[in-house]
């Protein structure tokens, strides 16, 4: 009679999630290399991209697509823009913790309402959310400052030391990101197993013992948060906040970061975001062209790579990657998670 | 140790000069923040053609000299997209290409979102917007290119009053930054002139504005102000007020566009009684402006009639690089701006306003116009004198 | 008592334009399964042909609405042939592809025929009226065109076997597509058969309101809102959410205010979806 | 290594049970009981609302009247995950595993869900390695062969560790060469994990090699129980099967 085979440990965190860290933990250093301001604001553009695109990241894992990312942003832009401005609150940790924790806890109430929602109902109650968020910036004048927003935030301050300057932004913004890719990194790592089995058969899940919707509402509270932390570090490079910088179609992009990056890899959603946004800076010198020619990038880049470019990346490496692909192949599959569409 | 450029060119080879590093060609480079996609584009089209017609002129007619040396003007446009972060990341690409000298952006979340980068990086700005707080002590490097509502709505409501006659008025804009700031000065100015107003706010994006058209007439207006709504959407308002009956004057205190307003409207006749704020007092100055233009640029003017607003602030601010003598130094530029009396050859003379308004006198006021039409029919345009510090 | 009466039928000529643009949406959706973000770039596409065969050719309006609603319905169906086709069975990258051309449609536009709103009649101008209660002959026209549309589309959906077989590929295509189904005819057709809906009503609405490369953007939102109220993939759900939608934008844009409207109206909506997720009359959401 | 002690497995107590969607009478005034470590089997006609009942019972439906009981907490109207947590686990007529998993992968998720550790899935090796699931190990569940799919459905029930298990038509699909597996599934529940099982299915040698007791359904009534034997002989059994004795075929076969 055969012995189990022994299974061997997976690692807590892949390949994938320790390159993004590892990445991410460079992005620390771009502002001690270089002064020039562009190279810092592109930087700066692409984390705050990236940690939002999360947002998007984490919901994808159960085959859910959120375009909820600008609401909860809002919601930790304006927390932090508050906090600053009216009660002088600015250290920057005491910042993250509210723009994480409010974003989280106002999901909870909206996570219980929606997370029964299945596909394509999913998709577009987290699209009216957004449309509501936009309005209620507008109108809740005392609180948000209405249509002006909330303008002259006080620079914030780490251990009482005052970062003012674009390099200090950068590595606020770089903090930032590293603190809300650990976390998605650590949730989708941990609960790989149950993300997977929601997005595989739910039902099958249930009767095996899983609470789905617990898990459901406690990743869309998570993903909340980390976009908390995508608006205060974009409120914090703009020094205000304001309803332009949340716009419901600004969901759109956020969702194109994951999914032309690599929907199934967190690896995916850092250089969806790095590419795409540098494409728009690109193309921004294009003038009328530039919403046209982003178009085209995404259409091309939808047909070309059906898994994203990590996908292109994968399938480059099975083919010329010496090592058996067979163990890849499982490897990729436990690793992603990526079962149908 | 500076060498000039005339004698160095004779005596050696250009590509050795560059080796040596005498004193360089004087190269100054604009930036212009432009909305050039979306809603608002056609603003944005009219300030990166009046800085790139403003630019060839100063080569051609070498107005900037710096210590001797004739300077090119080169001109960066980046498209904004209206919004905040998009103006943001725009200024600090100027940032990354040294330019120090920036001529836009149009909107009032753009001007939002420049200003923190335009501080940190010591530049020097003519922005637009008719945000209330668009200009301000705590900005000394960023200058206003025209008086808002606050400064010639006054006279437009003064003309408005001897033709028709109006005891109230209705306000109404969009809800965004754009159009609470505008309807609210309005308000106030209607309100001194004895004209009760109502303000009457739309969510941008609105497409059929029978609906609030029928809420503005419930309160029995005598007159209607669009304030400044996008002339799209101000177009499809002035055709449904008449469709619903109404048959007042309509004032139009924002932005130009009334061309614009006119072909959605369907035609003057539907416009009917209508004044508006035109920039620009459309005489011999100002069409040889457009000829000047048409023969430098090889192609007709943008329609948007901002362009004369910018083409004043992009000669009012290269006219202030040639008195600082320096191309970079916004401290200098800023200084030397302030000194220089509000001209222009086209355009006419006016002020420097702001003080009592925006708390710095940073706003430069000019000569513009009362657009009238009466009965469907255009009448002549009216010219105004710049407005003084009230 | 009239403000009611004529805010109503404000709200009806509203409901209308809706209706045939969530037509449109609905079939696309009901049929491939494909949220279609660029149906806005139809809507606009259709406004602007119509105005260069009417105003600047000088052919007749009713011509040039069908030249717009011909080119629309075949831009459809070659983009469906060539780009959707290809991702059909991935729906996040339809939502890309679709996302994607709209960007392309609208751009092209304002590189075309530039920002400024262009001046494009609608040919009847008169107005109806009766004390307070006031409509302009056109709304009538596009009310009239839309009952016809809705029909026609019904009886085709409900009464031909085309629409049979359309409606079978929508329940399980699989087993669609064994019987027989040719999808490389249906799909193509029932997607260019919606953006054709989306340049008529482009070439009907657009001289009534406004012509400006940015129409199309706040079409996706109430095309949203009128899908979820009534019910994805049900074509008089979507009819009847599309009247209920512009009855409710009315009334709370008279008695409330612009903007409070809008989020009255989007507070509604979110309400309703989560009290009744498959909307007012759609089947239980496919497990899109 | 008796493991009936070891969990202390509960009675499950159905008592008038009754469903309908609408107008339309799935099964109605239904009680029978399934002791720990016995077993009962369930036969029916098609339509007979077997299905339904392991769906209302196991939570994932509501019942219009009576109550089910697992020990003394009831167990009807509850979600399908706390049942299952309870011990009450029902198992599925098609396949049902996660696609695109290795078959350790799907039992690793069982396990996980329900909150037991790899030694309980140590202890179902020999059932394993019978179904020959062991060569497959990381072999991609989904590519399997139907067969082999359907035991690995089965056996991550059994991994959960129930207190009682719902099995649905589990023979179904099978090659008769594959039925005796669901015999030593079914021996092994009872033996070593000492649950109760509760078997619907169409398989009469299956019932009758297995079951000490039956109830039969039929146009949703309770019209028979008791000895597989005799029930199966009794006239009204087999015109609800056959639909009156015109055809002498005895076995229904169901593919």
């Amino acid at each position: 009679m055969k012995e189990l085979p022994a299974s061997e440990r997976a690692p807590f965190f892949g390949t994938y999630e320790k390159v993004t860290l590892g990445l991410l933990l460079l992005a620390f250093a771009v502002p001690f290399l270089t002064r020039n301001p562009q190279i810092l604001s592109q930087s700066n553009l692409i984390l705050i991209a990236a940690t939002a695109a999360l947002g998007v990241y984490i919901m994808l894992r159960m085959d859910l697509m959120s375009f909820a990312v600008p609401a909860f942003m809002a919601v930790g832009g304006y927390t932090v823009a508050m906090l600053g401005i009216r009660s002088g609150v600015t250290d920057v940790f005491a910042l993250a913790a509210a723009a994480f924790l409010v974003s989280a806890l106002c999901a909870v109430p909206l996570g219980w309402m929606i997370l029964r929602l299945k596909g394509v109902y999913f998709v577009l109650v987290t699209f009216v959310l957004t449309e509501i968020c936009q309005l209620l910036l507008f109108e809740a004048g005392p609180l948000t400052g209405g249509s002006n927003g909330l303008v002259g935030m006080p620079s914030v301050t780490v251990f009482g030391y005052e970062m003012y300057d674009n390099s200090h932004v950068l590595m606020i913004t770089a903090g930032l990101a590293f603190v809300g890719f650990l976390i998605a990194a650590v949730l989708t790592r941990a609960l790989r197993y149950e993300f997977a089995a929601i997005e595989k058969n739910d039902v099958l899940a249930e009767s095996l013992g899983l609470a789905c919707w617990k898990y459901k509402a406690l990743a869309f509270s998570v993903a909340a948060g980390v976009s908390g932390l995508a608006g205060f570090a974009l409120v914090n490079m703009l020094l205000t906040a304001h309803p332009t910088s949340f716009s419901p179609l600004s969901s759109v992009n956020y969702i194109t970061y994951a999914i032309v990056g690599g929907k199934g890899s967190i690896l995916g959603t850092l250089i969806g975001a790095a590419i795409l946004v540098s494409a728009t800076e690109f193309f921004a010198l294009r003038g009328e062209l530039s919403p046209g020619l982003y178009g085209l990038l995404i259409i091309v880049m939808t047909l070309v790579a059906p898994g994203g470019i990590m996908g292109l990346a994968e399938n480059f490496f099975r083919r010329f990657g010496k090592r058996d692909s067979k163990a890849l192949e499982t490897k990729v599959a436990v690793q992603s998670g990526s079962g149908h569409s | 140790m500076k060498i000039s450029i005339g004698r160095l060119l004779c005596g050696t080879v250009l590509a050795s000069a560059a080796l040596i590093g005498g004193a360089t060609a004087c190269e100054l480079k604009v930036g212009v923040p432009a909305v050039l996609s979306g809603p608002a584009a056609q603003w944005g089209i009219a300030l990166r053609g009046a800085m790139e017609f403003a630019a060839k002129e100063a080569m051609e007619e070498k107005r900037i000299v710096i210590n001797g040396v004739p300077c090119t003007v080169s001109v960066m446009p980046i498209d904004t997209k209206y919004t905040a972060e998009g103006a943001a990341s725009a200024m600090n690409a100027f940032a990354a290409a040294n330019i120090k000298v920036i001529v836009g952006p149009v909107g009032s979340p753009e001007v939002t979102g420049m200003k923190p980068v335009a501080k940190r990086n010591r530049m020097v700005a003519m922005v637009n917007s008719f945000a209330k707080n668009s200009i301000g002590p705590e900005w000394p490097t960023v200058f206003h290119i025209g008086p808002g509502p606050s400064g010639w709505a006054g006279p437009i409501i003064d003309e408005g009053l001897k033709r028709f006659k109006f005891k109230s008025v209705a306000i109404v804009a969009p809800n965004d930054q754009g159009g609470t700031d505008i309807a609210s000065v309005n308000a106030q100015i209607f309100k001194a002139k004895g004209v009760a107003p109502t303000e009457e706010y739309y969510q941008r994006g609105t497409t059929n504005f029978a609906p609030i058209v029928t809420r503005m007439l419930a309160a029995k207006p005598d007159a209607i102000d669009l304030a400044s709504s996008p002339a799209g959407d101000a177009g499809i308002i002035v055709k449904q007020l008449r469709q619903a009956g109404f048959n007042g004057p309509i004032f139009r205190l924002g932005g130009p566009g009334t061309e614009e307003i006119a072909r959605v409207a369907g035609g003057y006749d539907v416009l009917k009684d209508f004044l508006w704020f035109e920039p620009i007092a459309m005489d011999d100055n100002t069409r040889a402006l457009e000829k000047k233009y048409e023969k430098l640029m090889g192609a007709p003017r943008p329609e948007n009639a901002d362009f004369f607003r910018w083409v004043f602030a992009a000669r009012m601010t290269l006219k202030a690089i040639q008195a600082a003598q320096s191309i970079d130094d916004a401290e200098k530029i800023s200084a030397a701006m302030r000194k220089l009396p509000v001209e222009d050859e086209h355009i006419g003379k006016g002020h420097w306003i702001g003080q009592k308004f925006f708390g710095i006198n940073q706003e430069m006021s000019y000569p513009f116009a009362i657009g009238i039409i009466e009965g469907g029919k255009q009448q002549p345009y009216k010219r105004a004198d710049a407005v003084k510090e009230g | 008592m009239e403000g009611l009466i004529a805010t109503g039928l404000i709200g009806i000529s509203l409901g209308s334009q809706y209706a045939l643009l969530a037509l449109g949406f609905t079939l696309i959706f009901g049929i491939l399964g494909v949220v279609n973000f660029a149906h806005g770039g139809f809507y606009v596409m259709g406004g602007y042909v119509a105005y260069f065969c009417a105003a600047i050719i000088g052919l007749p309006y009713p011509l040039a609405v069908l030249v717009a609603v011909a080119s629309t319905a075949a831009l459809g169906w070659l983009f469906e042939v060539f780009i959707l086709e290809r991702v059909i069975n991935d729906h996040q990258a339809t939502l890309m592809v679709t996302m994607g051309f709209y960007l392309v449609i609208a751009t092209a536009i304002l590189v075309i025929f530039g920002a400024e709103s262009p001046q494009f009649d609608f040919p009847l101008q008169g107005v109806w009226r009766a004390g307070a209660i006031y409509i302009p002959y056109a709304n009538m026209v596009v009310l009239g065109v839309c009952l016809a549309a809705i029909v026609g589309v019904y009886w085709l959906v409900y009464r031909t076997n085309v629409g049979r077989s359309m409606r079978a590929m929508a329940e399980d295509r699989p087993v669609a597509s064994a019987l027989g189904m040719r999808t490389k005819m249906l799909f193509p057709f029932a997607f260019s058969l919606a953006t054709g809906l989306a340049g008529l009503t482009g070439a009907l609405v657009t001289p009534i309101l406004a012509l400006a490369p940015h129409v199309g953007d706040p079409v996706l939102a109430f095309s949203f809102l009128t899908v979820i109220l009534g019910g994805l993939g049900s074509v008089s759900g979507a009819t009847l959410a599309a009247f209920l939608v512009g009855l409710i934008e009315a009334y709370a844009a008279v008695y409330f205010g612009g903007s409070k409207g809008a989020l009255i109206l989007f507070v509604l909506v979110l309400v309703i979806l989560v009290l009744r997720p498959q909307g007012l009359l759609g089947k239980e959401a496919r497990r899109a | 290594m008796s493991a009936l002690s070891s969990n202390g497995g509960e009675t499950l107590r159905i008592e008038q049970i009754a469903k309908s969607f609408g107008g339309l009478t799935v099964f109605q005034d239904i009680s029978f009981e399934i002791k720990p470590g016995a077993l009962l089997g369930v036969i029916g006609p098609n339509g007979a609302g077997k299905t339904t009942m392991i769906n209302t019972i196991s939570g994932r439906l509501h019942l219009s009247s009576g109550r089910a009981m697992l020990g003394n907490t009831r167990v009807d109207g509850q979600s399908v995950f706390d049942n299952a947590k309870r011990g009450l686990v029902r198992s599925f007529q098609q396949t049902a595993n996660f696609s695109g998993y290795t078959v350790e992968d799907n039992l690793t998720s069982a396990l996980r869900f329900s909150g037991q550790d790899r030694s309980s899935l140590s202890r179902l090796t020999p059932l394993l390695d019978r179904f020959g699931l062991i060569e497959h190990w990381n072999r991609n569940a989904e590519i399997l062969p139907y067969g082999l799919q359907k035991m690995l459905g089965l056996t991550m029930a059994l991994a959960t560790k129930p207190r009682m298990l719902l099995l649905d038509e589990p023979a179904a699909g099978l090659e008769k060469s594959e039925r005796t597996n669901v015999d030593i599934y079914v021996q092994y529940a009872r033996d070593e994990i000492g649950c109760g099982v509760m078997l619907v299915e169409h398989d009469m040698d299956l019932i009758k090699r297995l079951c000490r007791e039956v109830i039969v359904l039929d146009g949703g009534r309770l019209i028979a129980q008791g000895e597989p034997a005799d029930v199966l002989n009794r006239k009204d059994v087999i015109d609800a099967y056959l639909g009156g004795a015109d055809d002498e075929d005895e076995h229904a076969q169901h593919s």
